[in-house]
């Protein structure tokens, strides 16, 4: 029952905020303030009230009897680590809009929290047609975000968003309504239980195909080389928070879909597809790197290097041991917060000096010591420095996937380097040189003000510990990742000797 | 008192959060005497903990903290380990690294970022405890990659110029390649033994790995791409000359006595791997003779003070990785330990120099200094002499140790002994080229008022003054480490050979005296041939290894990244699109609004269906 | 009697029919094209007819009435538009009728 | 009666031809009236006189007068000959009679395959009413909605 | 079997619907009062609705060879009155300025109405044509309606004159094809084809059959507006009043939708591989050549139009699914997704129809600029039905194509779920399109709503459909388990 309260009170606290801009034009962001902390403290008390890799609370009724499609929710380490990211990054993202969103401001968080309560709910469902339910339901409210509130060629970030993830999203639906129908001619009932269809068996080729539509869905996503050409638009183009909202939490979405879905469900495919897919991982690291190097536009950088980040997770999930798993995780996790943050400092020099051109700017560290210091923290902790949390995850990651291929993982290692050149590369031209106040309007361009430095610290305070205690968040996701890699250990098995 | 060694890092870096909280609001004295004064309780810390350690008579000691984290077989912790290798890193960190935190308390005064100055000074001294103290190489990698960053941001630390951001960027992305390297390194070992813990590894390698089998050739290739990163050896030393962008306690520091010889102690710290590798570490060898002969061309053709101390740098860790190559661990150590001595001394010098001189940094804008600065005349005659392994100077035992231990190795030895002399000769030219040039001679025009600085930056040279001429006479317990790798203890060279050996140096510095003391030999007619010009030009470029790099690695990135700004994928996208809309264009005329047209189509569309339903 | 072949009715209607819809793709008049409507419509009747004679059916004849009553209303209803047309544009051309398109 | 219904239907095609060429509208409306009149006959020898003499009256008769008055009043005829004749280049023919021809022989070749001679018989009044208000009283209670549908149409179209 | 008393109690919504119109007509014949005329037209439509809907449990009959009578046909028969409930009460604010008599307008509507519901009754050629050409030619008279309005802005008589030719030669087809079959088997019931296709008339090719199948589904997929049938429907949406189009787009296609299930379901035609492949043929052209026109669109009716050619390329998927499936899953999908369909129309034209009047039709995309802060209201339930429309959850429009992607992935027809997601693909831009502009700032800040008690009405429809749009999108499965039902009885 707490899951659908976790659900249904981002879902109803929108629409509160949203009526509520009718009383007083501020309300509305004290409202969905309100909610997410609530949620959050809901979502705390799930911590203690259970052991790892079981299943920490769920909920099961009836939905669409017709086709055996049930309101299932349950969540186990892995979901909450990933609620509890979603709502952390939701108060920040609330922070971000703060004094931003200024117009329609009851619709903006009305917005927010639906797109909020579609991802707990996508991190929730255990029922294969309630998740894809979740999957679209996220995506209208953050249309309208990037939309609404976007930049100036945001009509076309916004479409692109769109399309992209609802036409990849129907290739997955096919593949859901392929293994219902597999399991129904198999036991004879419908079912879209994700328990359920654990157990469906096919042919290796129709296997394959079926993996495909999940994991295109979920490439998309997160997003992976040659798919993600949507993401850098939007991110351009969206505001700060839907721009904290996509890259910290609805990329995730994609990776976790790949975690608990589309290599569970096909543990002979993902095998036999796992050299593609790190593949496709090595060519997003490298590529996106290259590419964002290029950028001008300092959230288009951003953008790209979270593709380039994304791709470890790949990476780590493909090697599918444990080192590699927990690397995904971690990195998921520590990249939510240091892409948000990131995205959070770019949308506050575009606030200040309205524009995204790093050419424009330069020698900022004079005028805005304390944002120069916070960007420097967060780049370097997206470079990979040791004793932040994006460490921590790439390393596992690599450090998995070598054992998993050798010679992918050594190409993806280079994305350190290039990881290198282009985060300094940002510092230099944004905070680094002459300061040029011709190119750009400096009359708002002031330093990070206390509530910034709130949100910021929280985020840096985040990084530490994910990078000097990760304990804390790999006991939460051990059990579940374990659970996944013993029940797909026979797969692999049979994979190996097919290979052999 | 040994479980206390959690400790040493921990004060920097408690320094390090307090100055950055405050953000430079605290007033100077205070932040410099938490600067200093952090990096100055390690020290005596440090102090305490060796004597304890070396009265307790043990090999090593483990301190373990908490575990980092515990993924299936992989748990590596915060634990501590020490023995005699890292009690002497740990030494040299400490007392060199307060000596310097105190001389730059005077140094740094009128600069605006002081604090922040300070921060980085104590984060570095504290990720560098991590690299030398941790048990397990991703601890390791931890300090590697944090006194990486630190580097970055002081060379850097004047921003406002972009060449300075530039050869911060270039120091870090250089050493990266190299610890990326060395990080694939580890997820070989990893992959192989399923711990990064350093004795476990070594101890499972020396059981699992057959000496001269391709493994460990590999393991040992990857991680020596790490420690010619970090120590600026071939072929990636082409950041350490740049580096000097810096302030100059910086390089006195980081890019001197401390950082850059991390290379060397990761290699000796596994020297066991090496061990099983013997090709690696003859290359090991080789790769530090031809680095210390192309910087010791390269430092005679300089005229900036601090890059020719810089070239010096990369030459004097070319001995140390020839010792490393030949087996001479605690030879190398011994080298590493005194160069920081003599290396310090030389560039807090020079960084009197160039304060006294305003910021001036080519030394034929100098001249007949020794009078008006007494203290670094005295500083730069000692650290010269040392660097150039003036007998009895400290720099002259640990030297002569190295070369003595390449020659007895069969087979190349001689060449790697003939290559380390020649080497050394070239030192005494460069080095007292600088002596002459700045210090004797006339005063080239610029004002220069007296030494700068007071009691703050006066104390660290002497105390260096006075460790650079005797540290040759410490013993460094390091035999314990070393125990079953080190062949020769004791050398016994023929007196022929030590007379060349010390000979060699002070013939170069004979020679430097001819040209640029007495003037009898004139630089100019040497310099006629073109010939001469173009070698002056190739050497003066590092031997146009920039040059290289830039057309190999740089441009080719560069253009790369230019024509694809855009995202060839995007494009793609943007085809499809654009297919669309063409289609749109083509499809939507026939919907021309003519009835009879509409008829027709509606015709057509039921003798199309026709046709086809009965065909098939 | 004698007896016919049903197939030639059949195809009788069908000339019918093409010829009708001959009609109603060329002609610009559109009273013509009315016209060739009822063309159509007539030889459908036709082949209803035809049909029932085949069978010696009387529902054939029932749906030739239903067809009667269809193409009556139709003419009604059409020969109105045809008179707003008349008024509108002065001309029986459909080609006027075109407005619009894309 | 073979032989008249043979006749019957080369007026007919022939007659039916002659309206969709036909440039003045009131000799095309009468190659009509001898068209349907001569369906009417083939009604005949087909055994339905019932249809053949609705096809004469309401057809031939009742719905071509209604042609008729619409012709007159909007005031077509000879002198819209030049106008038709204009309008009917031999070109526009082209791509609908090969869609009509097309037709059509799909049409013969499935209808050819259907040889069946069939004795006459005659179904006359009787019959078709017997049908009609029995079970299919409905569809006459339904055609009359049709003919309301059409009225009300038509007289809200018509009108002023 | 002549009808007899018994007979007429199922056939009491077609009396109440007839009644309606001949009492409206009565009406206009006393005493014009446009009030009057529409209350009664409304009331009587509501009083069918309901009488059907209580019918629905127990009645399942055969009246005459003509209609059937089952819960099939009574939930259609329900869905088709209370939309022509919904239609006349739109209607009502829109005509309500309209310079010409509007009574007959709802005459029109009350009989095409009885065309519509003998549609969805019948298993018949004879009904078939008889309800066809009812509500067609009830159509010709309401599309062109406002044609003595001078200057009307838009082109009523253009959209009549190529509805009512294209519609005849269509209807022209549709008989010869039904007399090629009655010459074959010698009945006209749907049933008949069977024989057909069994082949118990020797000597004849099965090309006979096609033809004769396919001159039939040619004209239905005429009045589907499939492709390459489809090129009349953009033009006569737009020249169309909008109630008229509205009507046109749900209650017309509905019907004959429903038609074209019983017809192909009775006649096996799909035993057939030929008809398969064109009626594939037709569903994938449909579906590119719909998405494709609407695409860079400017006109919202031409877009809805264009988008409707695609929607009914969706709804032809399942049923050439049927032919594959066992069990009624696909036929549940037709269903479900008419009415889905039928939900979604009626609310995106309804919008359109409040902010529009007779004198002035606002179906420019720019006029929906910023419509989202001029009227909130209007442009939320706007936003769902064009959100439904592209298939996004919450709305009924997605559980519509969950049921026909699942239909397709049983049938395993995966050109056609390629088509269909291509398609998808493809609209999600048009409509994204309409929905940008309304959230775009709005250059004057006029509300677009006229106001008064008429249009009051016509906004309480809108929330009607908006919740129906919402719930049956979240929970649906009353819904479903009802056309799983009665669709077991085709």
């Amino acid at each position: 029952m707490i899951l659908v309260i976790l659900i249904a009170l981002l879902f109803a606290g929108g629409v509160l905020a949203w009526m509520s801009e009718r009383v007083n034009p501020n309300l509305p962001r004290s409202i969905a303030l309100a909610t997410v902390l609530l949620d959050l403290l809901i979502m705390l008390t799930l911590l203690g009230s259970g052991d790892s890799g079981q299943w920490i609370a769920s909920l099961e009724a009836s939905w669409i009897p017709r086709f055996g499609i049930s309101f299932y929710l349950a969540v186990d380490g892995l979901s909450l680590l990933l609620i509890l990211l979603t709502a952390f990054l939701g108060i920040i993202a609330i922070g971000s809009a703060w004094d931003e969103i200024t117009e329609r401001a009851g619709f903006f968080y009305f917005n927010l929290l639906w797109t909020l309560a579609g991802v707990v709910g996508v991190f929730t469902a255990l029922d294969l047609f309630l998740f894809f339910f979740f999957w679209e339901v996220m995506l209208i409210p953050m249309y309208f975000i990037i939309a609404i509130w976007g930049h100036e060629n945001k009509n076309y970030a916004a479409m692109k968003f769109f399309i992209f993830t609802q036409v990849t999203g129907m290739l997955m639906l096919v593949s859901i309504l392929v293994l219902a129908y597999f399991h129904y001619v198999q036991a004879g009932v419908f079912s879209f239980n994700y328990h359920d269809l654990l157990n469906v068996s096919f042919t290796s080729r129709v296997e394959m195909w079926v993996m495909l539509g999940f994991f295109i869905a979920f490439a998309t996503k997160l997003p992976s080389v040659p798919i993600h050409s949507w993401l850098p638009d939007a991110h351009s183009q969206a505001p700060t928070a839907g721009s904290v909202i996509l890259a910290g939490i609805l990329l995730k979405t994609g990776a976790y879909g790949l975690i608990r879905f589309a290599v569970p469900l096909f543990p002979a495919a993902s095998m036999e597809f796992a050299p593609i897919a790190m593949t496709l991982a090595a060519i997003s690291i490298l590529y996106c790197a290259k590419v964002a190097f290029a950028q001008h536009d300092i959230k288009r950088l951003i953008a790209y290097t979270s593709v380039s980040h994304m791709g470890f997770v790949t990476l780590g999930v493909y090697a599918w041991n444990e080192q590699a798993l927990q690397g995904a995780v971690m990195t998921m996790l520590a990249h939510g917060l240091s892409a948000a943050a990131l995205f959070m400092l770019a949308g506050g020099l575009q606030h200040r000096i309205h524009t995204r051109s790093m050419p424009d700017m330069g020698g900022f560290w004079a005028k805005v010591p304390r944002m120069a210091i916070v960007a420097l923290f967060f780049s370097v902790a997206a470079l990979g420095m040791p004793g932040l949390g994006n460490f921590i995850g790439e390393f596992l990651a690599l450090l998995g996937a070598f054992q998993a291929n050798i010679w992918l993982t050594v190409v993806s290692a280079f994305g350190l380097i290039f990881a290198s050149v282009y985060s300094l590369w940002v510092i230099q031209k944004v905070f680094q040189g002459e300061y040029n106040s011709s190119k750009f309007d400096d009359s708002h361009l002031s330093d990070l003000s206390r509530r910034e430095m709130l949100y910021f610290g929280a985020m840096m305070i985040g990084l530490v510990w994910m990078g000097m205690y990760p304990q804390s968040f790999l006991d939460l996701s051990a059990g579940t990742l374990s659970g996944l890699l013993s029940a797909t250990a026979d797969a692999a098995v049979a994979v190996a000797e097919v290979a052999q | 008192m040994l479980d206390l060694i959690w400790l040493l890092p921990t004060f920097p870096l408690l320094g390090f959060l307090s100055l950055v909280l405050t953000s430079g609001r605290l007033p100077k004295p205070i932040v410099a005497a938490i600067g200093a004064g952090s990096v100055g309780l390690s020290f005596a810390l440090a102090a305490m903990i060796a004597m304890t350690f070396l009265g307790s008579g043990e090999d090593y000691y483990i301190v373990e903290t908490f575990t980092w984290m515990s993924v299936g077989s992989f748990t590596p912790g915060f634990s501590f380990y020490l023995d005699g290798l890292s009690l002497v890193m740990m030494l040299v960190i400490t007392g060199v690294g307060f000596l310097i935190h105190v001389y730059a308390t005077g140094y740094m005064d009128e600069d605006p970022g002081y604090s922040r100055f300070f921060s980085y000074m104590n984060l570095f001294v504290a990720a560098m405890l991590m690299l030398v103290l941790g048990d397990n190489l991703v601890l390791l990698y931890l300090g590697w990659e944090g006194v990486g960053l630190c580097s970055y941001l002081l060379i850097g630390f004047w921003y406002t110029k972009p060449e300075n951001g530039y050869a911060a960027r270039k120091a870090f992305v250089v050493t990266r390649v190299g610890d990326t390297s060395m990080a694939i390194g580890l997820f070989l070992l990893f992959a192989h033994f399923g711990t990064l813990n350093i004795q476990d590894l070594m101890h499972a390698a020396e059981i699992e790995w057959a000496t001269g089998t391709n493994l460990p050739a590999i393991a040992a290739l990857l991680l020596l791409g790490g420690a010619v990163g970090k120590s600026a050896q071939l072929p990636l030393q082409t950041w350490l000359p740049d580096a000097m962008a810096g302030p100059t306690p910086i390089s006195a520091l980081i890019h001197a006595a401390t950082m850059v010889t991390a290379g060397v102690y990761l290699i000796a710290r596994t020297h066991v791997l090496f061990e099983l590798a013997p090709d690696v570490q003859i290359l090991v060898a080789w790769i530090g003779l031809i680095t210390l002969l192309m910087a010791g061309f390269t430092a005679m053709t300089q005229t900036d003070i601090k890059r020719i101390l810089a070239f010096s740098t990369v030459s004097q860790i070319g001995y140390m990785f020839l010792g490393l190559g030949v087996g001479a661990w605690s030879a190398s150590i011994f080298h590493l330990m005194t160069h920081a001595f003599f290396k310090a001394l030389l560039f807090l010098g020079s960084g009197s120099v160039i304060l006294a001189m305003h910021h001036e940094q080519d030394i034929f804008k100098m001249g007949a200094l020794r009078k008006v600065l007494p203290i670094s005349f005295a500083s730069f005659m000692i650290g010269s002499l040392a660097l150039t392994a003036f007998p009895f100077t400290s720099g002259f035992f640990s030297k002569d140790e190295i070369l003595l231990a390449a020659i007895e190795l069969e087979g190349v030895g001689f060449w790697l002994w003939l290559g380390g002399v020649v080497g050394a000769f070239f030192t005494g030219i460069y080095t007292f080229r600088l002596m002459f040039v700045v210090f004797f001679g006339e005063n080239r025009g610029h004002h220069c008022e007296g030494e700068y600085g007071g009691w703050n930056m006066s104390v660290p040279l002497m105390i260096l003054m006075v460790l650079s001429l005797v540290g040759g006479f410490i013993h460094i317990p390091v035999e314990a480490v070393f125990s079953h790798g080190e062949a020769h203890e004791e050398h016994h060279a023929s007196l022929l050979i030590e007379g060349i050996m010390i000979a060699v140096p002070l013939i170069g510095i004979g020679i430097a005296y001819l040209f640029y003391g007495s003037k009898t030999l004139s630089v100019e007619n040497l310099m006629a041939s073109s010939l001469a010009k173009n070698l002056h030009k190739f050497w003066n470029s590092g031997w146009g290894m920039d040059w290289l790099y830039d057309r190999l690695f740089v441009f080719p990135f560069m253009w790369l990244a230019r024509i694809n700004a855009k995202d060839i994928v995007d494009q793609f996208y943007g085809l499809v699109v654009e297919i669309n809309r063409a289609a749109h264009q083509m499809i939507v005329r026939s919907q021309t609004g003519y009835l009879r047209w509409y008829a027709l189509s509606v015709a057509t569309g039921l003798v199309l269906i026709i046709t086809l339903g009965v065909l098939l | 009697m004698e007896t016919i072949p049903i197939e030639h009715g059949l195809i009788l209607a069908g000339i019918l029919f093409a010829l009708g819809l001959i009609g109603v793709l060329t002609r610009r008049n559109i009273v013509f094209v009315l016209m060739s409507l009822e063309i159509m419509l007539n030889a459908s009747g036709l082949a209803f007819i035809v049909a029932a004679a085949r069978w010696g059916h009387a529902e054939g004849q029932v749906m030739f009435l239903i067809i009667l009553t269809l193409a009556a209303a139709e003419v009604a209803v059409g020969l109105g538009l045809i008179i707003q047309m008349f008024r509108k544009y002065q001309t029986v051309d459909i080609n006027v009728l075109s407005e619009m398109k894309g | 009666m073979t032989t008249l219904f043979y006749l019957a239907g080369a007026i007919a095609v022939i007659s039916t031809f002659a309206v969709i060429v036909q440039t003045n509208i009131v000799h095309a409306l009468l190659y009509l009236i001898l068209s349907l009149l001569s369906v009417a006959v083939v009604f005949y020898v087909l055994g339905a006189p019932f249809a053949a003499v609705l096809e004469a009256i309401v057809y031939a008769g009742a719905i071509m007068v209604l042609f008729l008055f619409v012709i007159m009043m909007l005031n077509l005829g000879q002198h819209t000959r030049e106008q038709e004749r204009g309008w009917l280049a031999a070109r526009v023919f082209v791509a609908p009679a090969i869609m009509a021809a097309i037709l059509l022989g799909q049409l013969l070749n499935v209808i050819g395959q259907l040889s069946h001679d069939v004795e006459v018989t005659r179904v006359g009044v009787f019959e078709v009413s017997a049908l009609l208000f029995g079970p299919y009283v409905l569809a006459v209670e339904l055609a009359s909605i049709l003919l309301l549908a059409g009225l009300v149409a038509a007289y809200h179209l018509a009108k002023k | 079997m002549t009808m007899t008393l018994s007979d007429l109690l199922p056939l009491m919504p077609l009396l109440l619907v007839t009644g309606t119109a001949v009492l409206a007509m009565i009406v206009v014949g006393i005493q014009r009062h446009y009030t009057l005329t529409v209350v009664v037209t409304i009331t009587g439509l509501l009083i069918a609705t309901i009488v059907a809907a209580m019918m629905m449990s127990f009645t399942n009959q055969q009246v005459t060879p003509l209609l059937v009578i089952d819960q099939y046909s009574l939930f259609f028969t329900v869905i088709t009155c209370a939309s022509a409930m919904f239609i006349a009460i739109l209607s009502y604010p829109y005509l309500q300025n309209l310079q010409d008599q509007r009574e007959e307008y709802y005459l029109l509507l009350g009989v095409a109405t009885i065309g519509a519901v003998v549609m969805v009754s019948s298993n018949h050629f004879v009904s078939t044509i008889l309800g066809l050409e009812t509500l067609s030619m009830s159509l010709y008279g309401m599309v062109a309606y406002p044609v003595h309005v001078k200057d009307s802005a838009k082109f009523p008589l253009e959209a009549s004159v190529k509805y009512l030719v294209l519609s005849a030669a269509a209807s022209g087809f549709m008989l010869f094809g039904m007399a090629l079959v009655y010459a074959q088997t010698g009945t006209l019931a749907f049933s008949s084809v069977v024989e057909l296709v069994n082949g118990e008339t020797a000597g004849l090719g099965a090309g006979f059959s096609i033809v004769a199948l396919l001159m039939i589904i040619a004209g239905m997929a005429f009045k589907l507006s499939l492709a390459p049938f489809h090129m009349w429907t953009p033009d006569v949406y737009e020249g169309s009043p909008i109630p008229a189009t509205t009507y046109l787009a749900t209650i017309g296609k509905a019907g004959m939708f429903v038609v074209l299930l019983r017809f192909i379901e009775a006649s096996d035609a799909l035993e057939f591989e030929g008809v398969v492949l064109v009626l594939s043929l037709l569903a994938a052209a449909s579906i590119l050549a719909g998405n494709l026109l609407a695409l860079l669109q400017e006109n919202i009716k031409r877009i809805l139009a264009y988008s409707s050619i695609a929607h009914m390329g969706y709804v032809l998927i399942a049923i050439i699914a049927s032919f594959y499936v066992e069990g009624s899953i696909s036929i549940e999908a037709v269903t479900f997704y008419l009415l889905a369909y039928m939900i979604m129309s009626l609310g995106a034209f309804g919008v359109a129809s409040v902010i529009s009047s007779s004198e002035s039709e606002r179906d420019h995309i720019d006029d929906y600029t910023g419509l989202f802060w001029r009227s909130p209201w209007l442009a939320l339930v706007f936003t769902g039905m064009l959100l439904s429309l592209a298939g996004i959850p919450l709305t009924v429009g997605f559980i519509g194509k969950f049921y026909l992607f699942f239909a397709g992935v049983e049938a395993a027809l995966w050109v056609l779920l390629a088509a269909l997601i291509i398609g998808s693909g493809i609209g999600l831009y048009y409509y994204l399109r309409i929905v940008y502009r309304m959230v775009l700032k709005a250059d004057d800040a006029t509300t677009l709503t006229s106001d008064g008690a008429a249009s009051l009405s016509a906004y309480g429809v809108l929330a009607v459909l908006f919740v129906l749009l919402l719930i049956l999108g979240v929970y649906p499965a009353p819904v479903m388990n009802l056309i799983e039902v009665i669709s077991a009885t085709i």
